[in-house]
């Protein structure tokens, strides 16, 4: 049998590498009817903010060619709420579990590092710099390498969490962003966000979405994302966690020769909610096929 | 809720693009069945077009099957369509809150059922189950409206719901079927004579709208089953969310999940 | 009967919208036993360099979720045997002609400008600033607006030709590349090109492609592509040719929309040979279903 | 060239990942297919997965039909495989230059037909066509191998062309049927007593790399037909390039489209 262990971040020892993305396993206990969610690596749970947010209005998700647009919002019920009603939950379920952070400034960010500092039952943080609605004086955090690093060393000094900074796809140069936030502090990586995309209602002459733009998840961007993982992971020690189109194990498996130590598994959870166990235990599967003594000897293994 | 791969018995063409489908079930998920209530129908082949399942109202069910009614408009309902018996589709449901439980019977009220268009699926759904029950329709009326005859669906089965004491009436944008109009006339008029009835109603936005404020007129309750764009069906993609008015505090409002706290809600919550 | 004239630089007025995108149309001749290509708006030819060049080696292309990798490293015949070859064949054919062109550096570019300078049957250049394996000082021409800026007005100073300038997408502000290229003298702007995507071959445990990385294009990009152009269409006054992803006629109408004056067929070419002529009919059905007298006021109609 | 949407007539299920497809064709499509040509293939349902279309060998064809077999290897065999009669399928072809004309009695040569496993497709359509034109067979050898028994496919009729006097050598890696080893043993051995003869083969890539390796052994000419990954088929993508010896300049070496300028191609020239 295969020894799935996997460092995430120093100290931070995941069963396995497959992990939920943030915005699409909702709190997590929705899917408790599904599988038992303690045998994932770990799950992420929607991003939060410090005041609840209602998200946005009109059509907020949109099918396209192999993939999704989504301009939720970052609808969520806000931290406070989320230590109270919701974490309880999941510790009872037995989840390791990741909390997806984000903020309308640095100091948001700040504040929440802040209050999730030292809390039982989390993990880590991840911080989401890519969500295209914050912007650090007009360039968001996540396009920006030198606004990126200061965030993320700006949330360093408020925990001790592990930090995993989570990139954004739409730069011209992602290994820049990865680089300086690695110098900041970071402890690892996840990539990819979103790509930003746009759906037009022919026939109503108007965009699909409420928002104009949203964006764009699913098998479509995987060769994206599987591209800036691979370049990444050239340049960077830290660990990195690989995102984007994930669907199946083979999908996940790809990633991890590419260099990705853990993967979070998206979209494919709408469609079967039991798509985030079945690949955990296909990759099991299939490393145990290959007779792989540790998945750590795999990962990074593209010749 | 249940995930299988379910295959299909029979494939129904009922018009140009409409077409009724008989899946295979286990009893457990027949047992879960109530009026108003969904599922998530994809393609089982491994292919990523289309993605995301599609939702559609359970129809009618019976011990180990049940039957969806799926009208073509784009590329999910037009692949699920063309399966033919013996084809695999993949299934989860199923999902969201039904129709309240209703006997017109014992609560001696009138039930209004309101369908447009392709709503007569989920309309159409608490009938059957009232049928398949031996259940009484006596003071329920369903006004059916639709663009024209060729709209019309299950007329057949509705029709013999007669004997159940269910009174029909259709009406249609061009009038080539029963009254010219919409739907909301038909209810307008019998809710005069019964204002403490009981109302359904599923169909496209804008006939719910004008339901909606029908029944705010005649200050009388009723529940609106919505159909918004779904990418999950079961809470955690927040893709489906509806503005409603918030009960904790009028002043504000709040987004409800129509997939798990829906699709059927009261008529009053609902901020279209 | 619609009028689908479009005017995409000015004098240089097609007889409808559609065009064809460099390196998915051959020197367009391959495609005449399927339809008179004379019928497209015009039709843009494979990327040309100075030399001739012979691409790269290995697998060339693989396909992705609703999408295709391609690696071909712009093999292609040279100028000289363009002009003697294939020119000709064009002009018998009664084709509207824009070449493509690329260079290793801005005097390649310059001195291919020049040389196409006054050749009967051009009817416009479209410079090719984002193929990733040419660079301005490390950096991509593409990426870098005042790079690209300079290679523009260094272009323009060698033609009299009109120019359009072909965007890539792999970059965190595309806006401002349009602007800058608009400012240097570009009479319109071509996107998008690809994406840069990678596949693995899991079982192999090595990329798919002899490159490692290819251009993602397809339905897939669409989404992408479709939001660029329309926040490039915001901002610039030039025409925009949107390209990405266009497989029929209704993609085609919702470029327009977005603010394109014309789209060009890629990666639909090599599924169906007839696409292009069956979008370009598909789009005049349209728009005289919908009444509509000329297509330049559907252009940018979006609500 | 022709592009157009045919029918599936029959789907017959070979061994338990290789179908055989018969299409309708039109008899201009028929009467422009050779041994050796190819067909792009495509589902027709407008979804985009997959995307691109398919190359497969045209195997065998009367006036209105064509045949073509199908190896499940990933997501397009798979799904064409599955297509039962009746199913549209997207057509573009006979494309490619395939085997020269060959007749063995004229040229009093002994042709070596050689087949690795999918190969067989590509080298039944030689022998096809000889036995559907009613040509002898005499002086022709088919050495044909394979993984184990069960991927020897179409072994009854390559039997029956005995009667025409083919003579048909099978191997297989395991043993299972005929010799065990490699496709090419059999081809060296025959090939020392008639080394002036013509050779046409297909299969795998280190395959074809040995059998060149045979052929510049013997000094003998021979053909190969190559299966580069295609994503147009007719010239235009440049995807499918191999590399060849340039004759124009010995010192060069240049590319050649597969799709257009092969597949079948003079095994000298090729440069792997
Ligand atoms: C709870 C629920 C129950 C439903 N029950 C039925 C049913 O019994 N029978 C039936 O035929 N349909 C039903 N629908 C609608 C059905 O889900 C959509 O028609 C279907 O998802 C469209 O998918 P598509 O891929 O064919 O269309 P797409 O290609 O995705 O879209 C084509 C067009 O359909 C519209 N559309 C997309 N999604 C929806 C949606 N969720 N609701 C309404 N319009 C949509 C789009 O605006 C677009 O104009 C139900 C929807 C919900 C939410
Ligand atoms: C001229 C020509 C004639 C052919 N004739 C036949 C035939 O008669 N019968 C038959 O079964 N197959 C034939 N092939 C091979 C067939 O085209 C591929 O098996 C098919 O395209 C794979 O598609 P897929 O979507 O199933 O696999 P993919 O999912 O695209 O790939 C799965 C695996 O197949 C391999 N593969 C992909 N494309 C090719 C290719 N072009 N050739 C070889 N391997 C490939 C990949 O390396 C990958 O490992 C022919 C190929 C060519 C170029
Ligand atoms: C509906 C939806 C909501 C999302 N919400 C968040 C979020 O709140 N925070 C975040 O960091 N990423 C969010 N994402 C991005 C995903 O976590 C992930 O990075 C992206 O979807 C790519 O992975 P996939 O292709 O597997 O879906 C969301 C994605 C979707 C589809
Ligand atoms: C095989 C292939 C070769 C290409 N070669 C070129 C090229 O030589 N020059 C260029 O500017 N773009 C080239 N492109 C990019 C296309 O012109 C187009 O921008 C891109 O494919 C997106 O459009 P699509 O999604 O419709 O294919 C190429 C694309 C493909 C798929
Ligand atoms: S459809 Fe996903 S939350 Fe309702
Ligand atoms: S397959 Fe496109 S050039 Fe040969």
């Amino acid at each position: 049998m295969v020894d799935l262990k996997v460092e995430i971040a120093p100290g931070v020892t995941l069963k396995n590498p497959v992990l939920t993305a943030s915005g699409t396993f909702g709190y997590g206990r929705e899917y408790a009817p599904y599988f038992d969610i303690s045998k994932l690596g770990a799950i992420i749970t929607k991003g939060l903010s410090w005041q609840p947010k209602i998200g946005n209005s009109g059509v907020r998700i949109t099918e396209t060619a192999c993939g999704m647009l989504n301009a939720i919002g970052l609808e969520n019920i806000g931290v406070e709420r989320f230590l109270t009603d919701e974490l309880p939950i999941l510790q009872k379920l037995n989840a390791t579990v990741i909390v997806n952070i984000f903020g309308n400034n640095q100091d948001d960010y700040a504040n929440l590092a802040a209050k999730l500092d030292g809390i039982i039952g989390i993990a880590a943080l991840e911080i989401n710099i890519s969500c295209p609605n914050v912007k650090a004086g007009g360039i968001q955090f996540g396009i920006d390498p030198q606004a990126a690093a200061k965030l993320v060393a700006a949330v360093r000094k408020k925990t001790s969490l592990p930090l995993i900074t989570k990139l954004s796809p739409n730069v011209s140069d992602i290994v820049m962003v990865a680089k300086a936030v690695e110098e900041a502090g970071s402890d690892s990586l996840s990539l990819i966000n979103t790509l930003i995309g746009m759906a037009i209602d022919l026939d109503r002459k108007r965009p699909v979405l409420g928002n104009v733009t949203g964006g764009l998840s699913g098998p479509a961007i995987k060769p994206v994302a599987l591209r800036m993982v691979y370049q990444v992971a050239q340049v960077v020690s830290i660990p990195i966690i690989g995102i984007g189109g994930i669907s199946n194990a083979r999908d996940a498996l790809e990633f991890l020769l590419a260099g990705a130590t853990a993967v979070e598994v998206g979209t494919a959870n709408f469609i079967n909610p039991r798509a985030a166990i079945e690949i955990a235990e296909g990759v099991e599967k299939y490393l145990d096929e290959q007779g792989c003594v540790k998945v750590t000897d795999f990962i990074g293994s593209l010749a | 809720m249940y995930l299988f791969n379910s295959e299909v018995v029979k494939n129904q063409k009922l018009t140009q693009n409409i077409f009724r489908l008989r899946l295979k079930a286990a009893n457990d998920f027949c047992r879960a069945a109530t009026p108003g209530k969904f599922v998530m129908l994809g393609s089982d082949d491994g292919l990523f077009d289309p993605l995301l399942r599609r939702p559609f109202g359970i129809c009618r069910w019976g011990s180990d099957w049940f039957e969806v009614i799926i009208k073509v408009v784009g590329r999910g309902s037009s692949q699920l369509s063309k399966f033919e018996k013996g084809v695999s589709v993949a299934v989860h449901g199923p999902l969201g809150n039904g129709y309240p439980n209703n006997n017109p019977k014992n609560d001696q009220k009138t039930l209004f059922l309101v369908a447009g268009g392709m709503g007569i699926a989920s309309i159409a759904s608490y009938l059957f189950s009232a049928l398949d029950r031996n259940q009484s329709l006596a003071g329920t009326f369903l006004f059916y409206g639709a663009a024209n005859y060729s709209e019309l669906i299950l007329l057949n089965e509705l029709t013999a719901a007669d004997a159940f004491g269910l009174q029909l009436q259709t009406i249609t944008d061009d009038g080539s079927c029963g009254r010219q109009g919409l739907v909301t006339q038909l209810l307008t008029h019998e809710l005069q004579s019964r204002p403490q009835s009981q109302v359904f109603a599923c169909g496209p936005e804008p006939m719910l709208k004008s339901v909606q404020k029908v029944l705010l007129e005649a200050d009388c309750d009723g529940y609106l089953s919505l159909e918004n764009r779904m990418a999950c069906g079961f809470g955690v993609c927040l893709g489906c969310v509806q503005t409603m008015i918030n009960k904790d505090d009028d002043a504000n409002v709040k987004t409800a999940k129509v997939c798990t706290q829906g699709p059927v809600f009261p008529a009053r919550q609902v901020i279209f």
